[in-house]
């Protein structure tokens, strides 16, 4: 083998938290100018080993060879200096910095801020991703947020460029974008070590990719050979049941959830208002919402949940107005709202699986008497839930934070599925999470839909509501378009609806 | 005699302030990276009384400061142990090192009391001192006055000026963000506890060496709660900060001259006026959520554990 | 009631640090006087820093039942757990500094602190080349407020144009405040400084400006050697001997002891290098004639702020009128508060 | 920013709260304390067995010194019950000596007004308004932050200092007693405005029983109410609670109004208890020291007596090495602070295993296998 040596190699990389083993001798190997995936379920261990390769964690065990020869990679600062960049899964920004400030803040060079700042305009512009150093991160969409992240890797000229998980938050023509831009640097020689949940994505962008399955490396393959079913088959180990929806069967029931000219300040000083939001959703009907993430959904969803409350006329559940009325009142009417953030707003990470049931199932599965907690009710009330939704955890005595994402999610939608609400409205509901789980999750909710049930997802994730949804809109700016039926919905239609092409009933052009 | 009692006020209210001044801004640093210490009171007591004992026993003023400082950062250091390394409560940590402080101020000091040292001297700043009214009230004060705005200054810069206070602000910001990309977390925490310590030391020496040259037992009397006080009140900004220990101070001082002058006003009502208005002008202040969540440390109070 | 070994136990209670340069302080130092005095026939103990509310009974009983055959309980604030204690201890003799209550085995005492304050207004009123003097008061209690209208006499007397203006703190012992209002005094255009607070900082505020000022409680004649007039010395040395040598007697009544420079209960801080001598020798005599029985701070006639008569010319107040003193004479400035 | 070196010592999150840590680790602190103390002692020049005897044992070894015991762990204790639902909820009341303050104010001006009545009603009604008033102070803050989303911690640490000024400026003024001679204090209350001791020959008064029930329904709303769920849920995660509809701002008036009303409690049973009238000082700091207690106790009620008898323990026997030892109390000011921060430092073993160096961490070269 007279090849020149890796550029990357991990040998033997073993890491363990405690109780759970996240990396088990892992080994890596990449090349000059490829495009590598990392694939895994959720909780296999991919964002431990890019963590432990950027220095952020130290491994336990294991060697890792830069050009052939063995470092050791003892902070994020070391591994910049080898040439190595990575962008988190969950953004490293400081919000009230700006952008010039965070990118400082995250590259060695002692160069003044305004030399840095004018690195990033020109950087950020040379690769289609535009940016204004001086803005404050908390002024910023979340694809812009993404960009600051990728500008400042990109500004060190790293060799290796890793990112977790970038496309989540993305728009499909950000995504088209990005992938050219990758794929440009890709051809200048760098190395990209990618991971994502979307499979599409990988069998398009990637040219090989590394399976971790329970921390350990059970295969290699090539993306582009592969179908994404045989991709996630390789992660999960076994085969999984893909949620189906039946043909429309009558199912199309009374209105259920109206929203009328719903239109409110934000109440966080960033957020995006919501003006004149209309939608209607029968019984039986799934209503799918596209929109790149901080165009209003989290206004929406949070007057959908009651935390604010809205004028009289533009909110009705059944029939009975419920805009004066606040989450508990509302989910004892019947509506069931899952937000995206799973930790410390719709879970209590802290809490047990017993109290995180406890949490919005105090009504409807009455589990308070004379203003006592009936705890042993709440842990029978939990256990059904880890049993019906096949949750990975050590019984409804097992603390929230200590389940993957995608469990918990789970976890989450079974609680509010199990309450059995006649209108129920999901954010993201399989954000991050992996394909056999993200199926469940799906069947679901799709099981709901057909005993009656009104349904929202909103959703960046096209192809989720293209096998979910009967009708899809789109909000974008804080108002939501017409919805479109599902027969008629293209990938591209949409995406021009997510960037606010469209009319509203009663507007002008 | 308007002119010089007027500036024999301002001149009063700066040095009334000068302590809260330089333990508030010592504060501001500690409160900026992200940690919450409610120990100024005991840490400006045993600066108070280390530089008195370094003074008296020969060291000078200046050697008295340095060790004013050396106390209040050791004081310091035992916060910074204790709520970084052992992710102690801060709240409760920082009112145990008021009671420790207080008790160890007054074991140490016990050998000092009814003895004084030279008052720290006045430097008059050549011409600007003659000017009528402001020479007097501005330019005629000892080196820690002067010393309490270099430090709010620099401070100043420090923070929004250098990479290093980006950091530290940055620290307060997300310690978890700030451990993604590098940063050594607890290791910059731990520095700016030390010098938040170092400056509340200096705050009680300033008392206890220029103010009133002398140590007795508690004789903070309760400024370093006011200091911390104005952390907030100052929503965490340097000139802010140095803004809310004059107004504090010239209350304080202004009620006093109210009274010299005959105006009868119970002195307890009186007394009340630097708390009232300090809470009128938090709440004047915090109405503006925005401004506040912009400039509070998100991460204040918040332990933080380091993945390893 | 000595113990096996022959000793008198006495117990001490005080408020605040037994070395706290000030008040506390010179009640230790009277017990040192006293230990010295009575040597072994004497063994003597302090709690110090006992908060004047419920602590403060459990503190004295602690004490009593530890085996003290005398107790002192030096401030006001402790009179009714004292009053208490010495119910349940009927063998224990108490003797209470500063308040008013009294029973079969508790006595109380207490200076004659004003007298002081006519010997140093006498020297204020020479002294002032302003003619405007400053207190500094701690609390409108009535022993403040006869300071206040004894020194204002005293200076008037020889200096008929003075005024008195006083700053109420607040606080029996907060130097920066005490500081603080020295200053505004002085911003003000006084030029002598007096205070009724414990702490040097007043003096010391003086001193800083060159102008006069005077000590209190103890001798603070080394925190400012040339600005230190002379002061006002708490002696409680002698007393204390006196009554525990009682104890060891068996001859203690209690007693209501409200001693002056007579008594030795009152005694003057150094004097001043730099102080004329006359000023000096004028203070003397004010001392002698006090002391003496020649002379009473408050001797009529004497009258209030609004001119009216408090007492005709040829009187002077009574104890009682003196205990209960809640208005100012001429010459001081504002009114008292509440 | 250099390369990272394995830390000395590094905290490692248990998966669970460890049992037996939960128990050992006070008794870790306490041995800890023993020895620091014995140290600090023998430097001091005190003989270190006598001074922890008189420290710990001799304060409690009779029938009187168990009663004193209560009486001075009663408010530290009811105090910090109330402060510790607010710090369960993030709700930052650091202000209950204030409201201790106007409570025994309040209360006491509702007794001294009843001074020459009899019945059974009297006490009951000046209960009621120290409560009252304590909480109508803590509701100050409650009131600003959720109107104005003002900092509570402050607003409740400078309300401290304003009540003390009022009780102050009232026992100088109105409240005086005209017998006092210009002191100030208030006449003392008549018998049937004071709390009756139940047991002979001590100071102790229905209010330990009645701090004693708080306690319990103190760990029933804690433990098993849905009341102390919503706030546990406040505390951890606000944002959850907002999304399960537990109202935050009734929460924090809740909380704080809780807090006030059992410090204006202590303060009420202090003056119609062991003080007996109204005068400048009334608390010697419980409401401090109280916060201290919440969490020495873990902010769990049951912890919270314990540890509001220790503490308690530790002020008695502040005063006992003085009066037998001759120890200043400087030097149990420090021994005091030693003593808490051991209790808190090793508070960390219940959901930290302690790594040293060279424990447990291999560094990435050498391919040292390990086990999870
Ligand atoms: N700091 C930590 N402490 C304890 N356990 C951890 C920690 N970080 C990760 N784990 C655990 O290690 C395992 C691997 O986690 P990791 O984040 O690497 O998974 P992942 O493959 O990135 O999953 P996802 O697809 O959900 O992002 C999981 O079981 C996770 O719960
Ligand atoms: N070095 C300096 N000397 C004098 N004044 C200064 C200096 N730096 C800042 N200032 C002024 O002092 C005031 C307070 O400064 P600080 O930095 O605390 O707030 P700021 O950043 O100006 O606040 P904001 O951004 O809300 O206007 C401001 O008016 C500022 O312009
Ligand atoms: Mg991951
Ligand atoms: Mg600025």
């Amino acid at each position: 083998m007279n090849l020149p040596p890796y550029r990357l190699a991990l040998k033997g990389i073993t890491k363990s938290f405690p109780g759970v083993l996240a990396n088990d001798a892992v080994d890596l190997a990449l090349q000059a100018g490829e495009i590598h995936a990392l694939l895994g379920e959720n909780g296999a261990g991919k964002s431990t080993l890019v963590k432990i390769l950027y220095g952020v964690l130290q491994a336990d065990a294991g060697e890792i060879l830069w050009h052939g020869s063995p470092v050791e990679i003892g902070s994020p600062a070391a591994a910049r200096k080898l040439g190595i960049a990575m962008v988190f899964q969950h953004f490293s920004l400081f919000e009230t910095l700006t952008v010039a400030e965070n990118v400082w803040l995250g590259i060695d060079k002692t160069e003044p801020l305004a030399v840095v700042a004018g690195k990033v305009r020109e950087t950020s512009e040379r690769y289609g991703l535009p940016l204004d150093p001086n803005r404050h991160v908390h002024e910023l969409s979340v694809g812009e947020r993404q960009r600051i992240e990728i500008v400042r890797c990109l500004l060190q000229n790293p060799e290796l460029l890793v990112m977790d998980e970038p496309t989540s938050v993305l728009t499909p023509q950000e995504a088209d974008r990005l992938f050219e831009t990758l794929r440009r640097l890709a051809a200048e020689g760098m190395t990209i070590l990618y991971i994502s949940h979307k499979l599409d994505e990988i069998r398009a962008l990637c040219g090989k990719a590394t399976i971790l399955r329970g921390g350990k490396r059970v295969a290699e393959a090539v993306p582009a050979e592969e179908s994404s079913r045989s991709l996630a088959r390789l992660m999960i180990g076994q085969d999984f049941a893909e949620a189906e929806r039946k043909p429309d069967e009558g199912r199309i029931g009374a209105k259920r959830l109206t929203v009328g000219g719903l239109t409110i300040a934000s109440t966080s000083p960033f957020g995006t208002p919501l003006d004149k939001v209309s939608f209607e959703i029968r019984g039986g009907e799934i209503l799918g919402m596209a929109g790149v993430a901080g165009n209003g959904q989290a206004e929406l969803i949070s007057a959908l949940i009651g935390e604010e409350k809205v004028p009289v006329g533009m909110l009705a559940l059944d029939g009975t107005d419920i805009g004066d009325k606040g989450p508990a009142e509302r989910r004892s009417l019947g509506l069931a709202v899952v937000p995206e953030e799973r930790q410390g707003r719709s879970a209590v990470p802290e809490l047990t699986l017993a109290e995180n049931a406890l949490l919005t199932g105090h009504q409807r599965f009455s589990l308070v008497r004379h203003g006592l907690v009936q705890a042993a009710d709440a842990a029978r009330r939990a256990g059904e839930i880890i049993s019906r939704f096949a949750v990975k955890a050590n019984g409804p005595q097992a603390e929230a934070r200590g389940l993957s994402g995608g469990n918990l999610q789970k976890f989450i939608i079974g609680r509010e599925i199990g309450q059995a609400p006649g209108v129920f409205v999901a954010s993201a509901p399989t954000w991050g999470v992996d394909a056999g789980a993200a199926a469940a999750i799906h069947q679901a909710i799709i099981d709901l839909a057909a005993t009656g049930a009104a349904v929202l997802i909103i959703s960046q994730d096209l192809d989720e509501l293209m096998v979910m949804s009967d009708r899809i809109c789109a909000i974008c700016a804080g108002r939501v378009s017409p919805a479109i039926d599902r027969a008629e919905a293209t990938t591209e239609r949409i995406g021009l609806m997510m960037g606010g092409s469209f009319t509203v009933a009663g507007e002008a052009a | 005699m308007f002119l010089d009692t007027t500036g024999a006020i301002i001149a009063a209210t700066i040095i009334a302030a000068t302590p809260l001044l330089l333990a508030a801004i010592g504060e501001l640093v500690t409160e900026k990276s992200g940690v919450l210490n409610l120990g100024v009171e005991g840490m400006m007591l045993v600066g108070a009384v280390a530089g008195f004992a370094v003074d008296s026993a020969g060291g000078g003023a200046f050697g008295g400061l340095i060790a004013a400082m050396l106390a209040g950062a050791a004081m310091a250091a035992l916060f910074g142990f204790l709520t970084l390394f052992l992710l102690t409560n801060q709240v409760a940590t920082g009112l145990a090192l008021t009671m420790f402080g207080t008790g160890l101020s007054a074991l140490a000091g016990q050998g000092f009391v009814g003895t004084t040292v030279p008052r720290l001297g006045k430097i008059d700043i050549p011409l600007l001192s003659q000017i009528p009214l402001l020479g007097p009230a501005f330019f005629s004060h000892d080196a820690l006055v002067y010393g309490s705005v270099l430090i709010t200054a620099a401070v100043w810069y420090f923070l929004y000026r250098t990479r290093g206070g980006l950091i530290l602000r940055a620290m307060g910001e997300s310690a978890d963000v700030a451990h993604a990309i590098g940063y050594p977390v607890i290791g910059i925490r731990f520095a700016a506890v030390l010098f938040g310590g170092a400056m509340a030391g200096l705050g009680g020496a300033y008392l206890s060496l220029a103010y009133t040259p002398l140590w007795a037992e508690n004789m903070t009397a309760g400024r370093g709660w006011v200091a911390l006080a104005l952390v907030v009140f100052a929503t965490w900004r340097p000139w802010r900060a140095m803004l809310g220990a004059y107004i504090f101070g010239g209350v304080t001082i202004a009620q006093l001259h109210v009274q010299g002058m005959g105006v009868s006003i119970p002195p307890q009502l009186l007394s009340m006026l630097p708390y009232a208005a300090t809470i009128v002008v938090l709440v004047i202040i915090s109405r503006d959520a925005t401004r506040v969540k912009l400039n509070a440390p998100a991460a204040l109070g918040k332990p933080f554990l380091p993945t390893a | 009631g000595a113990h096996a070994d022959g000793k008198v136990k006495a117990g001490f209670i005080y408020v605040g640090p037994h070395n706290d340069g000030g008040y506390s302080q010179q009640h230790d130092m009277g017990r040192l006087e006293a230990q010295k005095n009575l040597g072994d026939k004497v063994e003597t103990s302090y709690v110090e820093s006992v908060p004047e509310g419920a602590d403060a009974e459990r503190v004295i009983r602690q004490m009593a039942a530890s085996g003290a055959n005398i107790i002192f309980t030096t401030s006001f604030g402790f009179m009714d757990a004292t009053i208490k204690v010495a119910k349940q201890f009927p063998k224990v003799k108490f003797e209470h500094a500063t308040g008013y209550k009294t029973a079969d085995n508790v006595g109380i005492y207490n200076a004659r602190f004003y007298e002081g304050r006519a010997v140093i207004g006498t020297m204020a009123g020479r002294l002032t080349k302003t003619n405007k003097i400053g207190y500094v008061a701690s609390f409108p209690i009535p022993e403040v407020i006869q300071g206040i209208n004894s020194a204002t006499l005293a200076a008037r007397a020889v200096n008929p144009n003075v005024t008195m203006s006083v700053v109420w703190v607040n606080s029996w012992y907060d130097p920066g405040k005490e500081a603080a209002a020295a200053q505004a005094l002085m911003d003000q255009g006084v030029d002598v400084i007096m205070q009724h607070t414990d702490s040097p900082a007043p003096l010391q505020a003086a001193a800083q400006r060159g102008f006069w000022g005077f000590g209190q409680s103890g001798d603070m004649h080394q925190y400012a050697p040339d600005a230190q007039a002379t002061g006002i010395v708490d002696h409680w040395g002698d007393y204390y001997t006196q009554r525990i040598q009682a104890v060891i007697d068996g001859t203690w009544k209690p007693d209501n002891t409200w001693g002056g420079f007579a008594a030795n209960m009152v005694n003057l801080a150094t004097f001043s290098d730099k102080l004329p001598a006359d000023v000096k020798a004028e203070a003397l005599k004010v001392e002698d004639d006090i002391k003496t029985g020649k002379r009473h701070p408050f001797q009529g006639p004497i009258k209030k702020q609004d001119g009216s008569e408090v007492i005709p010319a040829g009187k002077t107040l009574s104890d009682d009128e003196l205990s209960g003193m809640n208005y100012y004479v001429e010459g001081v400035i504002g009114t008292i508060p509440n | 920013m250099s390369h990272k070196k394995v830390p000395l010592l590094r905290l490692e999150p248990r998966a669970e709260t460890a049992r037996v840590m939960v128990y050992a680790a006070p008794l870790i602190a306490v041995v800890l304390t023993l020895i620091g103390g014995s140290v600090l002692f023998a430097l001091m020049g005190f003989a270190p067995h006598v001074a922890l005897y008189n420290f710990f044992i001799a304060p409690i070894s009779d029938t009187y010194g168990l009663s004193e015991l209560a009486v001075k762990a009663t408010p530290l204790v009811l105090i910090a019950i109330g402060l510790s639902l607010g710090f369960r909820a993030n709700v930052w009341n650091i202000g209950a000596e204030g409201q201790l303050t106007i409570g025994a104010l309040f209360g006491g001006m509702v007794a001294l007004a009843l001074n020459d009545l009899t019945g059974w009603y009297i006490l009951p009604l000046e209960i009621i308004a120290g409560v009252l008033a304590g909480m109508a102070w803590a509701a100050i803050p409650a009131f600003l932050r959720t109107r104005f989303n003002t900092n509570e911690i402050l607003v409740s640490l400078m309300l401290t200092y304003i009540a003390q000024l009022l009780l102050n400026l009232l026992v100088h003024g109105v409240l005086r007693d005209p017998a006092a001679l210009g002191f100030p204090q208030s006449k003392a209350f008549s018998d049937s405005t004071l709390l009756p001791t139940i047991l002979d020959g001590t100071r102790v008064t229905s209010s330990t029983i009645i701090t004693l029930l708080i306690v319990g329904i103190a760990w029933v709303v804690v433990a098993k109410s849905f009341v102390g769920f919503q706030i546990r849920v406040a505390g951890l995660a606000p944002a959850a609670a907002r999304y399960a509809g537990f109202r935050q701002p009734r929460l924090v008036w809740m909380t704080l109004l809780a807090g006030g009303g059992l410090a204006g409690l202590a303060g009420i049973f202090e003056v119609a208890g062991p003080i007996g009238q109204l005068q400048p000082t009334i608390s010697p700091g419980y409401g401090f020291t109280a916060i201290i207690v919440a969490f020495l106790g873990r902010l769990h009620p049951l912890g919270i007596l314990l540890a509001g008898l220790l503490v308690a323990l530790s002020y008695l026997g502040g005063e006992a090495v003085q009066i037998n030892m001759g120890m200043p109390l400087a030097v149990t000011g420090v021994f005091q602070g030693m003593l808490l921060f051991f209790l808190l430092a090793c508070d960390v073993l219940v959901s930290y295993r302690i790594r040293w160096r060279g424990t447990g961490q291999g560094a990435v070269t050498g391919a040292r296998a390990a086990k999870g």
